[in-house]
């Protein structure tokens, strides 16, 4: 009985507003779906909120397991509803049967996804979605730790996302809405720095758990650079690696940032005697950078418009002020979420 | 009860059991299709009657669920055989198919496929290849090595433990280069073993050299038993020691790099399951082979099983292999029966 | 039919430097019987262990029916030589029977496993030693005289022309050990070869089989039992007095002679 | 060379090395103090000269560095030590700390603590205690489980074996439902095991049950050698053979836990250094105990000075372990040296 | 001094179900010696075996003293009593010099090491046993013989009052045997025990001992040796004919009587 029923609703046509679109995924395979879609599986977090973001949450029938996590408490806000939603899958694998449950129309997954699932989606006739968040300059950068060229990768593969899963949804304008807005506040952030020479630049050093530091190719890396700072392990470090505190005594950095689900790390270094003659401790400089400034390894919308900002606010209050940062974040919970921003600044 | 019908039954149970969780395994799964469709389709494909009810079910049937089943199958009697043989063979009960580093070497190869692939680019079979490769080489510097030493079983197994402790390290330095968010999970993911990815394509590219290399060791069964009495012995009794132990290593090396380049390092049933198929069939491979080739088969169908069905995302191989084997393993302890010496 | 063992100039060290023995050349028919006698320590395992190739001289060689016995591959050597060693140490309780039928293996197929036929010969042989009702046990779990005579039955298993047997009287009864010289002449007259080493010299006599001494790495005498085992050099060779007297139609040796002596 | 002369020299060489390791540890880092200033530090400290040229380099001498490489003495010693002691009394070339599966009970311990912590809230010191204490709780099993069938050591390596497992199977399900982003690579990387994270504090915390338990080992190594000349044998020698064995397993499953909850799972050192000091020092456990000892805290100390002063950023343990020790083995194994029965 | 071993009405089975032997008493008082006779199989290591309690008896029991074996511990039984079992497997190549010091553990203090004058006992067993060039080989690398005199020499480290040992001859060569049984009897006169089972009615016979004789599960007799090993008992045991010889002072048995006779 059942499975009569799933295979009726499978091959029942659909409104005639779909039309089939075809493109090149992150991963540069060939995606055909009928959009706007109408039931996504989404396994990777960054599009989950920015599929919030576009306000396409109705479109969504199964998350990513421990999406909680992964994105924080803010998401049960701009996504009311999502713990109930199934979670047939994690950024690196998924139950395929549970996934073909759901119906879905696309499936949306991670860098990091086994491609045998992949291949098993597909040969049961569903379409799936890498979103990488990286642009194809990545691929024949990886070996080369050159922020700059990362900068453009990360902006390329964030834009590339926003306005693909516009696409796909059905919210065309809202993607340009969404990306406009971010693209307005770097380039705000890059005109009041712009006359920093490189000696004046904050010398910053990320303090992760476990002795943990991110080096050259991330994207907070370039979301430093572009807060008009040098992250002093960037030089010799690349990727997510451990450091030994000899090497952070050595660099000497003016200011430290740590994430605010890292509090530990925050509170030990505040503590810890062996730290009280760093630069930055000494100097009062280790800031906390609360959720909405997302300074992960991967963008998204509002790491660009509002954590760039932030953080550049934090090392140049001269020249960024925080009236500037609380109206932008404001206005993006707003305008873009629709609801009202709660985060402190 | 008679010994003989004893034997006769347990015989009867070790072969239809196998058989009969192979079914219900098809049967089982969260995309729900009930067992007479899962009969029909499987009939239709063989009786051709062209009554297809479901696409998508018939998919999930042919394309998802049995190509893991027949996986599950093939790791299950490979690691155990492998294990009991390697047990028996090293007079170690703490033997695996894995002492050898075998599964580190695969390891190693699927690691460096994945580091060498670009996101794009990965190829699952690229990696299964290298996988395969890399651990036969492993198996091949350990022969050469033990080979340039004195020949014994001693430095042979140390010789593998060595290479594969060399191994896991350049699997460490692999992880310590590779990209944290994109390779990083891949090989760590990998490296724990999952059935999920198996496909036809996978296990066409194993059985070449899983068949013979099973049927070998099906065959040298009583030779194994006079190697595992000592080389000295075994060689007044007229078994060429060093050939033969060779060709049983070697087949069971083959074995333990296929299976691990097919589904990752699973853990747990090369180890435990000889030492309960030991506690059936005694010390003697003539029997001790097919009771755990039959054990390791219905243990790893099982588990996968729940692994599938039990929630919503998978759960990983490895939780589920200790919580479940371990309870009927310490029973066995417990009533005495797992006797070694 | 017989088979010829000779070893010429042998010369063996395990460490390279201090020699077990030196220079040692004999020949010998099969199915003589060929006893070897010799204080502890004084090289006749080591010899037995070189005869079968199991241990390399540094010097010499050994030939088997006039080949090097290097030359031959195990399963070869097997089908002409049957070997128990002194000491066994037992590996998996498998049963007497296994045991028995794993001395068939060089007369099998490469990838036979054993059949009704040598189920039927392996039983033959424990029937035959008296020890039919241990089959089903695991020769892990039997005595000392037990697990000997088991061993035996899996040489004789492997039907060999020659029997190479280290000590293999040590651990059985009286009774047995007189059975065991029995067996020996029975074989010989069989056609099958014995060669082994004893710590009693009242077998060779009894065997009236071909004797080598051994003492201090040299073989100090080889001959007829009767011939070469004489009071003066039984003394000599174990230094203490012995003296060989006739009890009716047998030669006993006598230690220590009619009167106490001190160690 | 007279053999009684080498014993010396070596003697002396396996006293001095160690020492001379320590101070030239403390002299390396990639932060720049020149030796004069580490002995000025060092001294300054002792004769309290008031001579503080630089508190930084201080605090990186007495803060940084010196507590990490006691860790790294501490956890060569002990890993060393209870490999060599297990290799030989359960006569298994195999067998290392982790054989009974301590590691896989301290494993535990600290993932259920990192996950019972929130993010804020994690207490390292409650992670090491929990550690701790399932790593003896594992060996509570052990023994217990062991005690319950025959009482051989075949059965308690067995039972160890299972009760990691098991342990093993329970850190998967933890990995499994813990936070992918703030707990999970916090259990990871406590699983691979570092130095980096040694303080005074968790020093101060094992070493109340560090000492006594080495010096127990260091006493009763006469008696370990007749335990490992089997349990009948040592019986009848008039040993009581479940009591000395299990104050030894005891004593080095403590050691272990304790370096493990100081440490994380270290992997290498306690399997491969004991089979290297067997090649120098032989079977007698009178000699190869200091001999373990020696060479691990130097192999330990010297893989640490790699980690911590090759790259900017730190490399692994695991890493460096296996690709500087596989060589020397190699080399060992490769002369002959290698010989266990 | 001197001590008393007591059995009674000892049964004991492996298995639960077959009994190797049903309702043994005896009574023993050392330094006086008792020589255990047997066919193989019979039982006579296994009641050793029960005797240090090493194996439990399914009923009866074995009095050390007048107390319970099972109320000793360890340590204390060691000081009573050295026990060599027939066959032993080395572990590892430890020096025969160690081995011997092993035997002192019972007399040494909890941690102590082995010192000098361990060292000195030690070294002085291997010279009684003229065995002392062996001192500085691994045991595993000596021959069968040799390493039976290093055992009886670790047992006598043990300075026991009873030794107890299973064929402690097997291996020996006609002169060693001849001297076991002289080291034997001034044992028995400087007042330590010796309980030995052997093969050889010739070794009772020769130390004038306490005997009995065991089979088919039972203890068929207990006795002076000159009494007891008459050519009737010894027929009945071996299932062979034997025949007690006197060769001037000195008494032999004989197999086979003095004709050939079938297996
Ligand atoms: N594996 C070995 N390595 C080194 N030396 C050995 C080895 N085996 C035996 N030896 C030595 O070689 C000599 C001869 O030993 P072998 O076992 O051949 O003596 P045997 O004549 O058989 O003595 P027994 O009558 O006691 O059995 C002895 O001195 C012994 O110590
Ligand atoms: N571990 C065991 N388990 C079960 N049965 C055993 C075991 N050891 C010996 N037996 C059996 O018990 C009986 C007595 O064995 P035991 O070793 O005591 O004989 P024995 O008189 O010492 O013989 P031998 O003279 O050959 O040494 C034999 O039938 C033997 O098969
Ligand atoms: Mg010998
Ligand atoms: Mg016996």
């Amino acid at each position: 009985g059942c499975a009569n029923q799933t295979a009726g609703t499978l091959s029942q046509e659909k409104t005639p507003k779909q039309t089939e679109i075809t493109f090149l995924d992150q991963n540069d395979r060939k995606v055909t779906v009928k959009a706007p879609v109408k039931r996504i599986v989404v396994l990777q977090h960054h599009s989950l909120d920015i599929l919030a973001m576009l306000g396409a949450q109705d479109q969504v029938v199964g998350v990513v397991s421990k999406w909680d996590s992964l994105l924080g408490k803010y998401i049960t806000d701009v996504f009311p509803g999502i713990e109930a939603l199934p979670t047939p899958g994690s950024l690196e694998d998924c139950n395929v049967e549970e996934v073909a449950k759901l119906n879905p129309d696309l499936v949306i997954v991670a860098a990091q996804f086994k491609k045998e699932y992949i291949q098993q989606l597909e040969n049961l006739g569903i379409p799936v979605m890498t979103v990488t968040l990286r642009g194809e300059g990545k691929q024949k950068e990886a070996q080369n730790p050159e922020l700059a060229n990362a900068d453009v990768a990360y902006t390329r593969g964030c834009e590339w996302a926003v306005r693909k899963l516009g696409e796909v949804t059905g919210k065309t304008d809202k993607a340009v809405k969404i990306w406009d807005f971010a693209v307005a506040n770097r380039t705000y952030v890059e005109d009041q720095l712009k006359n920093m020479s490189g000696d004046q630049k904050v010398r910053v050093f990320i303090a992760n758990e476990n002795n943990m530091t991110y080096g050259s190719d991330k994207y907070v890396g370039c979301q430093l650079e572009r807060a008009g700072a040098v992250n002093v392990a960037a030089a010799e470090i690349k990727g997510y690696k451990e450091v030994s505190f000899e090497k952070v005594a050595q660099w000497n950095p003016d200011v430290i940032v740590v994430q605010d689900r890292y509090k530990s790390v925050y509170d030990s270094i505040l503590a810890d005697a062996k730290w009280q003659d760093i630069k930055a401790v000494r100097e009062n400089r280790v800031i906390l950078a609360p959720y909405w400034t997302k300074p992960w390894g991967n963008p998204g919308p509002d790491s660009i418009a509002l954590g760039e900002l932030w953080l550049a606010y934090q090392f140049y209050p001269d020249q960024i002020k925080r009236d500037i940062v609380e109206v932008k974040a404001k206005e993006f919970y707003k305008e873009i979420y629709g609801i009202n921003f709660t985060g402190t600044i | 009860m008679d010994k003989k019908v004893g034997n006769i039954t347990l015989g009867v149970v070790l072969i239809l059991l196998p058989v009969v969780l192979f079914i219900a395994s098809l049967m089982l799964g969260p995309y729900p299709i009930g067992p007479f469709d899962v009969v029909k389709i499987v009939l239709d494909n063989f009786l051709g009657t062209g009554y297809v009810d479901n696409p998508l079910a018939e998919n999930m049937i042919w394309k998802v669920r049995m190509p893991r089943i027949l996986g599950a199958v093939l790791v299950g009697a490979a690691l155990s055989v492998a294990g009991a043989v390697f047990q028996g063979l090293f007079r170690n009960p703490l033997a695996s198919p894995y002492t050898l580093g075998v599964s580190n070497g695969a390891g190693f190869g699927a690691a460096l496929a994945i580091l060498l692939s670009s996101g794009a680019g990965l190829n699952v079979f690229f990696v299964q290849l290298s996988a395969l490769a890399f651990g036969l080489i492993s198996i091949g510097i350990t022969f050469l090595l033990a080979a340039k030493a004195r020949r014994s079983t001693v430095t042979l197994v140390l010789s593998g433990m060595l290479v594969g402790a060399l191994f896991s390290s350049l699997v460490a330095l692999i992880k310590y280069v590779a990209d944290p968010y994109e390779q990083l999970p891949q090989i760590v993911f990998w490296l724990m073993g999952t059935l999920s990815g198996v496909t036809y394509e996978k296990l066409a590219m194993i059985l070449p050299l899983y068949l013979p290399a099973m049927t070998v060791i099906f065959l040298m069964r009583w030779r194994i038993n006079i190697l595992s009495m000592g080389d000295q012995e075994a060689r007044s009794y007229g078994v060429d020691v060093k050939k033969n132990r060779t060709v049983v290593i070697l087949a069971c090396s083959v074995l333990t790099a296929l299976v691990v380049s097919l589904a990752g390092v699973i853990g747990w049933v090369g180890i435990v399951i000889p030492h309960l198929a030991r506690i059936i069939a005694g010390h003697d491979f003539r029997k001790l082979v097919p009771v755990s080739l039959s054990l390791g088969i219905c243990y790893v169908l099982l588990i996968d099983d729940i692994c599938r069905n039990v929630t919503a995302a998978e759960i990983p191989l490895g939780v589920v292999t200790g919580i479940i084997g371990t309870p009927v393993f310490i029973y066995f302890i417990y009533k005495g029966k797992v006797r070694w010496e | 039919m017989g088979m010829k063992l000779e070893v010429r100039n042998l010369t063996f060290s395990y460490d390279g430097s201090r020699k077990i023995f030196e220079d040692i050349s004999f020949q010998y028919h099969s199915p003589r019987v060929f006893c070897i006698l010799g204080p502890n320590g004084t090289g006749k395992s080591t010899l037995l262990r070189c005869m079968i190739n199991e241990l390399r001289a540094q010097s010499g060689s050994v030939f088997i029916n006039d080949a090097q016995a290097g030359a031959y591959n195990a399963r070869e050597l097997a089908r002409i030589i049957a070997y128990i060693p002194q000491n066994h140490y037992p590996a998996f309780p498998f049963p007497v029977l296994d045991i028995v039928m794993m001395g068939r293996i060089s007369r099998m197929g490469y990838l036979a496993n054993p059949g009704k036929m040598e189920r039927k010969i392996a039983m033959e042989k424990l029937e035959f030693l008296q020890i039919g009702h241990l089959k089903d046990k695991p020769y892990t779990d039997i005595s000392g005289g037990e697990r000997q005579l088991v061993m035996l039955a899996s040489a004789l298993a492997q039907e060999p022309d020659l029997l190479i047997l280290d000590e293999p009287t040590a651990h059985l009864d009286f009774g047995n050990q007189y059975r065991f010289i029995q067996l020996v002449k029975r074989l010989a007259a069989n056609g099958t070869g014995v060669l082994m080493t004893t710590h009693f010299p009242d077998h060779p006599l009894e065997l009236n089989s071909l004797t080598a001494i051994l003492k201090d790495g040299k073989m100090i005498g080889i001959g007829n039992s009767e011939e070469l085992l004489t009071d003066r050099n039984l003394t000599d060779l174990y230094n203490i007095r012995v003296s060989v007297e006739s009890v009716g139609r047998k030669r006993i040796c006598v230690p220590g002679g009619f009167h106490e002596e001190c160690i």
